[in-house]
Parts: C-alpha cells; structure tokens; sequence
C-alpha cells in the first residue's frame, strides 16, 4: 500500500466542509506580523483563530492581522474569547459575522483569568443560542467526555477539549479523558490548548484526535516558520501513524533479531 | 453633543453620521465593525445614520487571538 | 527566517560521515522482504541494521534482507545481537567486515533474554577491543551518562542509549537521563530501543537527540510505508522543533487572545 | 515542633462537624461482610458511603450492609448511583433520609455505563436542588475548576473530583486540574475515584487534598484489612508532609553529602 | 487475615542482620543537629548514613553528628562520597571502619559533580575490593538491571538504584528498570535518590523495593519531626500495599456500586 | 387485586396493609424504606395503609456502594 | 570424512574444498561467510581451501535485525 | 620541622607525638581519625608515634551525608 493511494481516502470534514490541514492555528501573541505570516507559511494552516476587540482610537491604520490572513487560504475563524456569558459569546459571534466573517465561531467561555479554563454550564447555554442563530460552532471545553456528548447531540461542528491550561505547554495531560472522548465522539475531535511541542501534537493526533490547534508554541517560536513546518509535520505524522496501525506497549522487551541460529559459542 | 465611544467619554457635533465618524478618526469601514446601542450597524447605513447625543457606540476590530 | 536557509546547516554527521535522514532502521521481525521494502521507502531511511545469523541449509537460496537493502541508497550497519560476551561481538563483528561492510558495528551485548538489557561492563571492554580493530562503534547501552561520557572518551562514533526495552514500544521511559545525555555528549546521541510511536521520535529529537533508530513499530505496522513515513516525519518535526526553540512549561494559563480591549460588559 | 502540638491543629471539618480520618470508604464490590468489615476496621473510617437498590423479594433475610456498619463509629454517607438524571438522584436522596440517613449525600450522576463519568449539568442541578430540601450535599465530578466551583457557589458541602474513572486503579491521571481545583476551593476537596494505590492516596493529600475517598482497590485486595491499614497510613502521610513543607522539584542534583573538605586525591 | 498475623512475617533482613524499619535516612544537609534529631525521631530511623571528611582545624570541638546518632537505636553506615575512583572508597570505607564503625559501607562513586550520577564501572571494580577486605557493601548506583545483577553476583549485600538524581525531588522517574531490577534480585533492593514526597517512597514501596532510603526531602522539610513520620508511615503504607495485594490498573471503569436493581425510571 | 411489586406484577387479597405485605414477604421495617406510588411511607402509617388495587410499590434498601 | 557444519555433523569426501562445499549445498559466495575453525576465509581461497576431518565450519548470512 | 596538616603547611617542634598534636588542636581521639602518610594509625599509638618532618597528616571525621 502507497500513501498516494491511502492518504486521499482521509479527508478532514467540519460542518460539511473538507480540509487538507488538521493543524489549525490561533494567531495571539506573535511579535510582528511577518512572524505571524511566517508561521501560517511554514505549517500551511488553513483554519485560523481572531480575537474581536475594541478598536484603538489612537492608531486607526495599525497594523491589522487581516494584513496576514488570504481569504483564498485560510478560514478566518473568530473566536468569543473575552466574554464570560452566552450572552457576550453571542455578541461578539455576531458581530464578527457582521464583519463579514463566515457564521463559524470558536466558542471559547472562559469566566477566570489565571488559568482560564472554560465554563460548561454557559458553554452549553451559548452553544444552544449560536446553533438556534445558524452558526457553526466549536467549542473549547475541558476534557469531559460527558459534556462533549451533550454538545455534540446540541448540533456542535466539534468538539475541542483541552490538553492543558492555555499557553502552558505542558502537553496532553488530558490524555486519559481524551481518549475516551474521541472514542465516543460521532463530530471531530479537535485538541486544544496546552500544546507546546511538535510530539504533542502528533501523541494527540495518534490517539486519534481529528485536528489539533496551536498558538503559543509557534508565537513563541525563535524560527517561526521552522515551528509551524515542524508542526505540520508532526501533525499529519501522528494522523498517518494513527491510521497505519500502532502496536501496544508491553513490559517486557520482545526482540528485534532473531533469537536463533546463533553461532556456536566460543 | 456627548457620546461614548469605546468607552470613552466624546463631543460630537450635531449632524454628525457614523460615517463621518469613522473619516475623523481615520478609520476605513473594511477592517471594522461599528456597534451603536448594542445594535450592530450594516455597512451600507453608515453614511445615513446620525450619532445621536448619548449614544454609545462601539468600533470593533480584529486582532490576533487562539 | 526560513527553513530553505535554515535547514542546510543542519547536517548528521557520524564518525565524519554525513547523512540526510536522522532516522535509522531495524530490519528484524518484518513480516516479509516487500513490507521491509515499503517500510524503507516509507521513511527514506539511509542507515539500516541487519544481524548475522548462522545460514539455514535446507534453505540455501532463501529470501535474503540483501534483496531489499540497496548499497547505493543504505548503509548496512551489522549489529552484534546474540553476542553475550565482548569476544563473541567482536568476532561477529569480524563476520559483517569479511561479508562485505563497511569497518561499522551497532554493538549490542544482550546477556539475557527477557529484556534483553545491555551490559555495561562487556559494552564498554568490546568497545575498547572493537576500536582497536579498526571499526566505527555504536554502542546500544542503559540511558547512563557516565557510562556514555566513558564510551565517548574510549573513542564510540555515537553513543545509543535505550528509551525503553527492546520492542516494548512504552517510549522516552528513560527521558531525565537521556536529557542528561545529550546535555554531556561531544558524540551525536542516537535514541534506541522503545519508541513505538511516532510522538515518541518527535520527543527524543525535541530534547535534542541526533537521531533515533526504530524497528518493532515499523515491523508491526499494518500499513508499513505509511508508518515508515510518519515516524520519518515526526523525526524531522522533533529536530526542526529542538532548533527552532521550543517554549518553557508554565505551572499556569497565558492567554493567547488580548486580556484587554474587552468591548462593555452587558 | 513536633508532632504532638501541630497536629491536632489540623481538623478535617465538613458542614461544620468534625473528622478524625481524612480517608473515605467505599463499601461496594466486597467478596463478603467480613471483607468489607475486615478493610473498615484497618483504615479505621469514619464516613462511609453505601448505595440504595431494590431489595431482593426472594432474599429478605438476605446479609445486609447495615450489619457491618456501626452507627456510633461510622457515617453512613448514601450515594445516589443509578440516577441518571437531578429528579432520579433527589428521589434517591430522600429514600436514604426517610431510611434513617442523616441528611448527607454523595451526588452521583452517571449517565453513561462504560466509563461512569459524572454528568455536569445535571449534577449542578441535583446539587441545587438537594440544598433546596436541606441536604448536605458532595457532588463527584469531573476534575473541572469552574464546575467545581460553581458548586461551591451554590453551597454543596465539597467538591469530589475525580482522579481517574471509577475502578480504575490508574491513580491521579487528572494531576493538573485536581492542584487548580484545590488551589481554588473553599471547601473541602475529596479526590475521588481511580486511586488504585496507596501512593495514590498520599499524592492527592501532597498536593492539599482535605480527603480522599477509595473503595476497588479496598475490595481487590487480598488481606482487605491490610490494605485498608496501608490506605490510612498513606492518607495521613499525604496530609503530613502537605504541612510539613514539601521540597520542589530540581532539574539537576544537589549533594546530600557536604562538596568540601576532600581529603588530598590518590 | 490481621495485621498482628501477617506482620511479624515480613523481616527486613541485610547481610543476616534483621532490621524493623525500611526506611534509611541520610544524615546531610540538616540546617542543625537539632532538626536531624527530630528527623531520626519522626521516622524512628535504624540505618542512617554519614560522610567523612577532613576535620575543620579552627572548631575542633565543632558539632558533631555523633552527638545525633544512637549507637543503641541506629546503625551508622558511612558512605564514600566525595570518591572517584575504586581506590578512593577503599581508603574512606577504611578509615570509617577505623573510626569505630561495622564495616559496612554506602558505596558511592559519583564522578561527576551536576548529576552525582554513580560510575558503574569503577562502583564494580570497588566492590570486588571492598567484599575482599570483608566490609558488607550497599552499592549506588544506575537504575541498571544488568549492574545490578553483576553486583549481586559479586557478594554485595544490597543493590540501591537511584530513583532520580540526588536531591532533585524528582521521584520514580527510572520505575519501568527499578521494576525489573526487583523482578531479578536475589538481594534486598533499595531505592536511593530522588524521592522527595512520602508517596515516591510509597510508589517504591508498592513495586516490591526491599527499602528506601530519603534525605534531601527530611532536611528541606520545615518540620523535621513530622515530615520524617510522613515518609515512615508511606513506606510502611507502601510495603504493606504490596504484601496485600493490589490490584491491575484498567482502561475502563468498573462500578463500585451494583449495577442491577435499580428503582423503576421517572 | 394487582399491584406492580419492585417492577413485578402481584395479586394481593384486598384490605392488605403495607406492614402486612411486608410481614408476609419477610421483611422487617426497620432495614426497609417503602415507596407507594413515588411517595415515600412514614414507617409509622405501615399498619394503617391499605394497598390499592393498581399501586406501584418500591421496596428498597442499603447495599454496598462507592 | 567427518565435518561439524553450522553444529550438524555431516560427511563429506576427501578431496572436498569450501568452493565444492558451498556448491553442493546451493550456496553461492556472495551471500555467505565462511567461518572454518573460528578462522574466516576469505572468498579468494574458497576454491584452493580443503575441507578437513574434524573441521568445524560455520556458513553465516544477514539476517533482519534491529 | 613542617608537616603537612589536612592539606596546610604546619611547623611543628621536634618530638611532637600524634596525641601532642591533637591535643595542641583541640581534638579528642574518639571523633577523629589520623591518617599519617597514607596509613590510618590506631589510636593506641597515638601517644608514642612521633610526627617526622615532611609528614603528611589527615585528621578525619564523620559529618552529615546522604
């Protein structure tokens, strides 16, 4: 068997929709622009998250991140990070619709600032709303296989739980929970925060995790463009990995040369 | 008048329109979304509505986010 | 900055040799030559190990590993697996030079056969005997940096600790001191034994391993070349990752969306 | 400062009464009374929680739980398993109430049968629901910060977030969200669920636990009363050096032995 | 089964010599005589090791550990630390012995000073000449299953792998070789390094080590007393835990609570 | 008369009162709880509680749990 | 006469080189070393080198190994 | 005459016993051990051996240590 046979019979589909990349990328936190574009070139990312917030009275022409992002490539997808209530998540999914966005939203509730970990009661309550106002969504969730169910039979896109306290890098901590998420998931599975290194991303997608989303490892970066590649490649190596057959751990060792036809002993 | 923009407190002069609000503050429509008492404006009304005294309005961008 | 600058001044060099691919091959345990051969192709591996076993008589003109490997494309590094003792892997070694091969030897001295451990004592005097002959010496040993340090300072091309036992695919067990390894090493640093998956690769080479040698995964993939391409992938995301600066864990959350310019509450 | 002085300075206070061991029992899965007897009278509980089921037509006689548990020693802490939803678990509760229970209950809503992850959004309604009728309530959740303390808030009497599912044994596999949660609580957090291991135990109580609650790893055992004894023993060690002062962790080595005073080198 | 049976029927016995407690202290780094000495008391400690050094000319009558250590309660075993050859640790383990002490001996080879990692070569060639002179000798060294049973081989009375480098606080990060190790000893096992919480020692424990020996988490400790009583208490928690039976770790759950007989839904 | 017993369909003589059907299936009040059409019975009005034709009644009590 | 081979014994006739050996076996030199007594030949001498009594000659290939 | 003294130069007068030099120390014999050239002295021979000139001495003592 060939990848060139097995790898077009493995599209990534949300909402109807099919994507090349399972790596989506979030674009906070980059030192400039051009380090930004640098990434999104360097993992060829086709999904990317955008914050809403106030303008700047005082710098009307800044720079904008709509400079970056070709709405030939990528689907700009906004995200409701600032608000603490379904009511403020629906706001601002709409006014990033106004904004002439398409109707898809990353739902994102997060009421704490130290850790900022989502809130599944509002959550759900917004997921409710922005489905009823014909938006696709998906939401940011902790790694709670229960809640994930309940938001998938609301009529979610997917679902995006964690691996860790955004911008942690501490990896799929989550794992466990993770698992049997994906396990029961019948909408893509798409993990979010907490990924910080290239081997996080594939452990996830090896699980069988349908996408991953990335930001703080690659806006942290030195090499930006060297990240988001290494990104991407881990991404689709775990995805590939997943689908190829892994075997399973043992503890005892199971030897890689023949344990015979030994020469005679000296 | 008096309206709050993004929260802050501002003069305007009467018959002043969304549009040409934006011109004063060197804001181009494309890049920003203009919400006026909680209620989203339409591109296309900018240049026909006029800021009434008291209004908040908010000017809403996008900007890098995860 | 990007990866077409980047990439060329990150050559693989072994005993003054330099190779593409960071990704060495075990060729036991495959369920046949065409699944060996696709695993190769798979993941482009240069550097392949084969063991030396007494020939089957009744079977003369039996499918040979020779069949597979190409002395254009692959180097051919003899290990010593069955040796028990430092004169038992030196004659094996003597065997692979009289068939053919390069002065080069993966040694591997195994006294027992459950985890197939190596010892460290008959490694190093092998080591030392092995040197003097005239060949370029890999050392499959414990992940111990003094043992490493003393295999480095006898004159080893590489030094190759276990992440893991043989086959047992649980993966960077022995992470603390390979990092120390690593951290010590004039030699490049090879990560045998143990990875079972691909995220497992990713990580060795994030922490700054040269290279990684895998074979039960590969082996017992369904899908060989596939496999053989993520683990390749994953390999390359691992190493790019480790030079492109990968961000610290955080005990806490950093936002990746702005904590200001939140638009009024409602 | 010994022990004598500092440690009757640690209560364990839940609803405003008073505990001597940190160490909750579950009473399920026992092979026999006398096992269950044998692990309650090694750990030495004081708050044990059991289930409500139909009573077996044919077996009225039949051996009953009550028999081992001691009133004067023990409180009997009933559950609400089976519920699915907030109106099944309040029926349960009052079932328990009217049975003689005081009114305390172990909130259990767990919809699905492979995995029996608590529910959270109809565990936050139970909860408010049961506080209505005057019950003192301990929600078992998922190890969620804003879901724990959103049940803080409503004024359940403690958060039981789980460490890994229900018989697992796989220990505290939530690490991370359990260490926010506890970092966060006002009231008494009980790790619940998958603490397989007495070392289980001790680092939940490390991490600043008030509580843990274990029942499988007590039922597999084969001396139920030993086991039960090495429960205790590591709870309240846990709780201990919780106090006590816990060193952090050090990437490199610090000496135990003093780096001067050398005698002159060989 | 009680505790009063099965108890007794669980010695802790080096080189024919019977001991009551698992636990060995190591004597360094206290900031006084003071806090060793509730440290010793805490964990009612039997073996505790010293170090010898050259005596500080200008306080001769300077404080002494002596005046800590009970020759009726404790036996003191000298370590060699501050060795780095063979040759070094027989000079120091004679000298102890001179000093008045059994001839016993904490072998340890470190010739390193970041990691202090154990030199398993010279720590071999050492414990030939030491077992020749007649001292009863504790090796440190390596989580290396292979050194380990050579060691064995040789006569040393003891193998004490490290758990994590010393001082470090890291805990059982070398648990899939201690395992092993413990699996093939003939002699008592004795995890050393690196356990800096009550439930490392515990998790040894559980994994069938003979013993544990702590010192950098009692001296960092802010109460001596108490923090010595937590580990004493998880290394008996932990011993008992393994001679009672644990139980396997599952990837599902599995119901505490019966799963039939539920009251007829609402 | 029929009553659904713990999910079980029984004939029961009429004028049975809830301490009677419990007597006669063995059961003593103390370790039992009795829910009569989903309201829970007082122990105290066992013996003056006629069961009715149709009723659905739960007997119930401790097991082990977690 | 009598040889041990790969640590069977086998008969061959006098007169027998390792070239013959091989031959008769369906060996071909390229794929295979020969150890004889612990010594390895090399393939130059194969057709000029005699087999022994009481030689003990090992015939090594590669195999798969990790 | 000059020793050297756990690693210092000292002048010591002539006729100076191993016991003379502790006790000019400070040092008790219980919590010290002498090493004088390489060799460890017993402590019954402290008072009758003399300290020769070039003499290297180690006094040695337990300290904490893991």
């Amino acid at each position: 068997m060939t990848q060139q046979t097995s790898r077009p019979a493995d599209p990534f589909v949300i909402a109807g929709r099919t994507f090349r990349s399972r790596l989506m990328v979030g674009t906070g936190k980059f030192p400039s622009s051009q380090a930004l574009k640098e990434a999104l070139a360097g993992c060829d990312a086709e999904i990317v998250t955008v914050a809403l917030r106030r303008a700047d009275l005082n710098n009307p022409s800044g720079d904008s991140i709509l400079s970056v992002i070709d709405p030939k490539r990528h689907l700009m997808l906004p995200n409701t990070s600032g608000a603490r209530t379904a009511d403020e998540a629906l706001r601002l999914a709409k006014l990033a619709r106004a904004a002439g966005c398409e109707p898809w939203v990353k739902l994102e509730l997060t009421p704490e600032p130290r850790y900022l970990l989502p809130d599944p009661i509002e959550t759900l309550r917004a997921a409710e709303m922005l489905i009823k106002e014909g938006f696709i969504v998906l939401p940011y969730i902790q790694a709670d296989p229960i809640l994930a169910k309940r938001l998938e039979e609301l009529g979610t896109a997917t679902v995006m739980p964690l691996g860790a306290p955004i911008g942690s890098n501490r990896g799929l901590k989550t794992r466990d929970m993770i698992r049997i998420i994906i396990e029961q998931a019948k909408v893509p599975v798409v993990v979010d925060a907490g990924l910080g290194a290239p081997s996080h991303a594939a452990e996830a997608m090896e699980l069988g995790a349908d996408a991953v989303l990335v930001n703080t490892a690659l806006a942290d970066a030195t090499d930006h463009e060297a990240m988001g590649r290494a990104f991407a490649l881990a991404t689709e190596a775990g995805r590939i990995a997943y689908r190829a057959g892994l075997g399973p751990e043992r503890s005892t060792a199971e030897a890689s040369s023949p344990l015979t036809g030994f020469l005679n002993k000296l | 008048m008096q309206i709050t923009l993004n929260g802050e407190k501002r003069e305007v002069a009467g018959g002043t329109t969304v549009q040409i609000l934006l011109d004063s503050l060197g804001f181009t429509a494309e890049a920003t979304v203009v919400e006026r008492n909680m209620d989203i404006l339409d591109r296309s009304v900018y240049a026909t509505t006029l800021v009434a005294d008291g209004d908040s309005i908010e000017l809403v961008r996008f900007v890098g986010g995860g």
